[in-house]
């Protein structure tokens, strides 16, 4: 920011995307740097009461579950170009984000995603599996909210968000925050895009839990583009500071580092479950893909800036790390590759297997209970559907 | 308890009071719902005896209000909203028919939506802009909704409860200009018919005369003015949209051979289209004159100093019931 | 200039450069019109020559992109706003029915809103939940907007260009899974019919079948197979659903004596109620069956792989007409 | 605040409402205490450049426009009283927040109101009466908008921030923005509530206000409730502070003080003139009445509040400080008040005769070009009334 402006406003916002910008700028909270090597912060730490073991296996941990991630997201991909999805929304990039924020939940929070959110799916438990149904048309979402406390993916941007806020409201109501009994503490955490936080339901959100003081993390994963639109559309500050307008705290972490990722998003969600409300994570990433296998993004953007930011693979800073410290050997690294061939397999089998719906089922769960006239409707078009039977097409004429 | 005789303010105020004292998990949020008791006093007395912490105040944002109610709804609590006028329901309708809606759908039936969003709707009350308005149509038009109107004070003690106690989500319209219009004698021991029946509330010959919500007031009123000029209505409270409940629609049209339909929202798509397009497809042979629609006109809603030109009344009901008679 | 083949992509993105260049006031607003020219490139090129002032790249929010285009209209501009899907035009509902529709009325004609909104609309994409849907009969439930939609690459030029042309805001429907499947030959030195008018698009005289936008090919290959089985369908093409242009309809109804509607929107409270209803007021004594109406079933989208189910096909539409047949 | 918090998100946000709330806090900007003196402030001040008697002038000139204003409100509330209007929206207590925005504007500039900023319409010209036909329901605003670059009257909430913003992304098309031609500079001000202040749409204008840099003023006059739901409920730290986390500046002034309402405004609006984008100004009031003339405020606020605002009067500071500076005679006080009575005259006999629109009228102006099947629906109404002409009521049966 430049310090000149109008006499009593403070200073003029211009050229607040400076060049550092793309860096993240001075905020931006590190503990392991592309290069990995581990750094210090201030404010947060990776690793506090752990013993130097622990916190190998950890690091260890949050290595196989990039890999893994990245493979589904690749696998998907793949499958997408095979014909086997619709359409698939990449993470690639975002791993360290997504896995830093899944592995600082606890089973009793709960998680509302959005279309991404692969990774925080896998932390969560959800078979992978579950998530293609969606991109291969056969269902909305497969998996069981409840079960692993993982929300539905939601397309319509922003929405989540205030469910999650509802959600919070809701723990409070039950009892659930801020009793001191860590079994018993439970947070939300609501994952959206930089795009996203221009939707007046997030916004709307922001409002409401700041009201309440509901014990909900907003997660958003800057990854600088909202499809074709770039961050400075959607703001001309950085993003974390949007929470400083409805007063609660924003950060800015690097969201390519998994431990910084990790140490930051526990420490908010530890507030949230000791009933001090929202907190706003801006976790600063690349989207090193296209929007979806859809989208064409040379069109937009400069090849440059992605090769820039492949220097900061969140996978590979935790691999040198891991190597160089001496803290895994080859025998882990070809493990992980194996369970990763595995995991491929099981997609790509998985999916080609997943089973086409039946057209009837298009009439189940509209409602809670059934309507007559929902009925008549189904068993008109099951008998309409029946008089072609026997028929050599499916339909008469067609 | 003895009978007592109540408005349709009194009967939801207390309907929703028993809702509450019934089950615990039911919660109401919305602008002004609690010390105030809503612009209407629909709420009254309520957050008093059961706390803010079930009777919600909440920020001026309705996407809010509907957006963290499907939360609250997705962690077992059953939310019934209240938007302060119909004509602000819009900045919810993102939330209202691409969640709300389709939730159950979505989830294959893991996450209930038991949500009420209550709407005062319709005009008549001498009011400004946005304050009048009939959205039904639009949310009839939803499948994953269900949406009802109370035409009087019984069935708005009954039906809020009901509509509370569903599973799905219901659009819960009252009609505002009754709130405080007309007393009725409530027995709270009485079974209430389900919900999602409609019923005949005059039984005629000659034509059937279908209405919800403000206008059973209005065809009821026609019913009687008719009946002196030696015509005979059947007039049926339709009660819910959504589903539409056609059993006593058809039943009383193939009597009748004639019907009209009058409700206060537009009548291009409104639900007398539906009505109009179903009674036709089911008793084609039994009509002896098209169905007509009786309704707000197709502008959007005037000054008040004229609304009683837009709103269909008793003489507009009559004429097409005229007109229906001499086809 | 020659005759060229196009898409109806190819003849909205004429359509658009052409009022671009004929009008300085044309604008451009949305998410990912600029470089990207769109998901589905229909505004391609415009920023390239028209200028970032133009073609304006939106921030992620529909009622704010409806919300400043009203704000551009009030001060002169014709603003033409791209919703990105069907299904996410419900954030802007509000700016859409309270604002957008009323404005003019409100000011007694002193604020015009000569707006376009176009939407990419219907289903048969295989895409994931919200990208199928098909919202026109909440907008032409609403007094105060217009509602068109094209269903072939010719008349994607010209009505686009007629839309933006119009004082009045235009609710402009683009059948999406239409953009890239088809070519026609477009004459720019044509002269369009007006924009609120329907046309027949094949003569018959047994049943009369009603379409728009994605379903006119589907009328069109029904008619084409039924008069395979000595059935003479008459198509007409609705374009305009509010206004409707109800002359040609009820003049080929007469004819026929039977209608049968179709369209991808959920079947209740769809258009085809409201056509329903108007052509049975019309033309009760000339109807041999009650106007059958062939639409989205009442459900939510399903999966996209059973979405051929959901959707209107030729085979349901040749059943609604032999059940008109044998009534 | 309290300093306190978790580590690494700064201070807890709690306990902001405390007692120095009430009187806007430190970083209330005024230039006349409610006792009526003149004090400064570092970066606003009133009067710079003028004459001491030009200075007076204007001080008179503000102190006349709160009486027109304060007029126009209770001979309004008195015609509702007496079922001349329907309802109606009283200002009382925010007579100096509506005159110093208003009188801070240029005749090029534009205003986009709510349904309360009867003051800032006198400002504009718009003769009060217009103002009540909308009240009364004989249509739904009667001014034409054009005429003095003030917007008709919006109720659904904060929906015409956004048209603003777009409005002012027009003027930056026109060329009429940071040319330094002071009869061509123009900016846009929205008025909202702070109750507004939730709702998505006016935060989406914060957002595009920002991204476009469009010249605009967001003037929110907070009078510590909406309806019954006090500031509280929207945002749990002072409100002004919503505009940095969109990155625009945002300050609060003592709504009930006109020279420093108008000084900073005046100052904002100079800022979206010259190109430097949107502005935040609070203007820090008290809603002395009740919401409307159908609201019963004593079901959710203590007299205690109102009678302390009662001290903040904005008009009885401007007159202490005129009189005690010998800036104003008698003769001026009562010719002011002599204008009063001749408006409240004007405005009860006009209300009365205002006529009732016809009924056909509701057809008219549905569209620029007129359909034909609203033609129809008009004739058929039209004749169904001439159906009734000659019989002794207006309908057959009522
Ligand atoms: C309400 C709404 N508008 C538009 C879209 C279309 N759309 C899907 S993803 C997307 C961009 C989202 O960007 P961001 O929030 O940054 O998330 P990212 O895709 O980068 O993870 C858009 C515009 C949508 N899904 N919902
Ligand atoms: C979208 C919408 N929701 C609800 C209302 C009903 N309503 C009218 S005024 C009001 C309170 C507004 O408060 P505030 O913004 O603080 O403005 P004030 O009335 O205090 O000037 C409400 C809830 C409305 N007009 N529009
Ligand atoms: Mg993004
Ligand atoms: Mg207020």
């Amino acid at each position: 920011m430049t310090q000149s402006g109008s006499p009593g406003f403070g200073p003029d916002l211009v050229e607040v995307f400076g060049p550092s910008q793309q860096d993240g700028g001075p905020e931006l909270i590190q503990l392991l740097t592309p290069e990995g090597e581990r750094v210090e912060h201030p404010e947060f730490s990776f690793g506090a009461g752990l013993s130097a073991d622990e916190e190998a296996e950890m690091v260890r941990g949050f290595y196989r579950d990039m890999v893994l991630t990245r493979r589904i997201d690749t696998e998907a991909t793949a499958l997408q170009r095979h014909g086997e999805l619709g359409i698939w929304a990449q993470l690639l990039g975002q791993e360290a984000a997504q896995i830093g924020a899944g592995r600082a939940l606890r089973p009793q929070d709960y998680v509302f995603p959005t279309y991404r959110e692969h990774g925080v799916a896998y932390c969560r438990g959800v078979d992978p599996l579950n998530l293609l149904g969606l991109f291969r048309g056969v269902d909305h979402g497969a998996w069981d909210p409840n079960e692993n406390n993982f929300g539905l993916y939601t397309i319509v941007i922003g929405a989540q968000t205030l469910h999650a806020t509802g959600y919070a409201m809701g723990m409070q109501r039950d009892g659930v925050v801020g009793t001191g009994d860590p079994e018993r503490d439970a947070a939300v955490i609501a994952h959206f895009g930089d795009g996203a936080s221009s939707q007046g339901d997030v916004n709307e959100a922001f409002i409401f839990a700041a009201s309440y003081n509901a014990p909900v993390v907003f997660f958003c994963q800057n990854n600088q583009w909202a499809i074709s639109e770039p961050i400075e559309r959607q703001t001309r500050i950085p993003l974390y500071q949007r929470a400083l307008g409805f007063g609660f705290p924003g950060v800015r972490v690097d969201g390519n580092d998994v431990l910084a990722t990790y140490a930051v998003t526990q420490a908010a969600l530890q507030r949230a479950r000791d009933g001090q409300g929202p907190t706003f994570v801006e976790a600063y990433t690349y989207r090193m893909g296209a929007h979806t296998t859809t989208d064409d993004p040379t069109r937009y953007r400069l090849s440059d800036d992605v090769e820039h930011w492949k220097l900061k693979d969140p996978i590979a800073r935790v691999e040198v790390y891991l190597k160089r410290n001496g803290l895994a050997d080859d025998a882990f690294f070809e493990g992980v590759k194996a369970e990763a061939d595995d995991l491929g397999h099981h997609l790509r089998e998985g999916c080609k297997a997943l089973p086409d719906p039946q057209p009837l089922s298009m009439f189940d769960h509209v409602y809670a209970e059934e309507t007559e006239e929902l009925r008549a409707e189904r068993e008109g078009y099951a008998a309409y559907l029946e008089s072609f039977e026997g028929s050599t097409t499916a339909g008469g004429h067609s | 308890m003895s009978n007592q005789k109540i408005t349709l303010a009194k009967g939801l105020n207390m309907g929703l009071r028993k809702a509450m004292e019934d089950d615990p998990k039911v919660l109401i949020m919305g602008e002004d719902v609690g010390k105030l008791g809503g612009v209407f006093r629909i709420t009254d007395g309520l957050q008093k005896d059961f706390g803010e912490d079930r009777v919600i105040d909440s920020p001026l944002a309705e996407s809010g209000i509907v957006g963290t109610a499907v939360g609250m709804a997705l962690r077992g609590y059953r939310p019934v909203v209240e938007i302060q006028f119909d004509g602000f329901v819009y900045p919810a309708y993102d939330q209202i028919v691409c969640q709300v809606a389709k939730m159950h759908y979505r989830s294959k039936g893991r996450n209930k939506m038991p949500m009420v969003i209550r709407i005062p709707f319709g005009g008549g009350i001498g009011a400004v802009e946005h304050h009048s308005e009939s959205p039904e149509a639009q949310f009839a038009h939803t499948p994953g909704l269900k949406v009802v109107a109370c035409s009087n004070p019984v069935d708005g003690y009954w039906m809020i409860q009901q509509a509370i106690a569903s599973d799905d989500p219901v659009i819960f319209l009252e009609p505002k200009r009754q709130y405080h219009a007309d007393k009725a004698e409530l027995d709270e021991s009485a079974t209430p018919e389900p919900l999602f029946t409609s019923r005949v509330v005059r039984q005629g010959t000659d034509v059937t005369v279908l209405a919800y919500g403000p206008t059973v007031k209005t065809a009821m009123k026609a019913a009687e003015a008719a009946a002196g000029e030696g015509k005979s209505l059947e007039v049926i409270d339709l009660r819910t949209l959504s589903p539409l409940d056609m059993g006593p629609v058809l039943e009383s049209v193939r009597r009748t051979g004639r019907a009209v339909v009058t409700h206060e929202a537009h009548v291009n798509l409104g639900m007398g289209s539906e009505l109009s397009a179903r009674i036709t497809e089911e008793c084609f042979y039994s009509l002896e004159a098209p169905v007509l629609r009786v309704g707000g006109f197709d502008t959007p809603y005037p000054a008040s100093r004229i609304e009683e030109d837009f709103l269909p009344d008793l003489d507009r009901v009559l004429d097409a019931v005229d007109r229906s008679l001499s086809f």
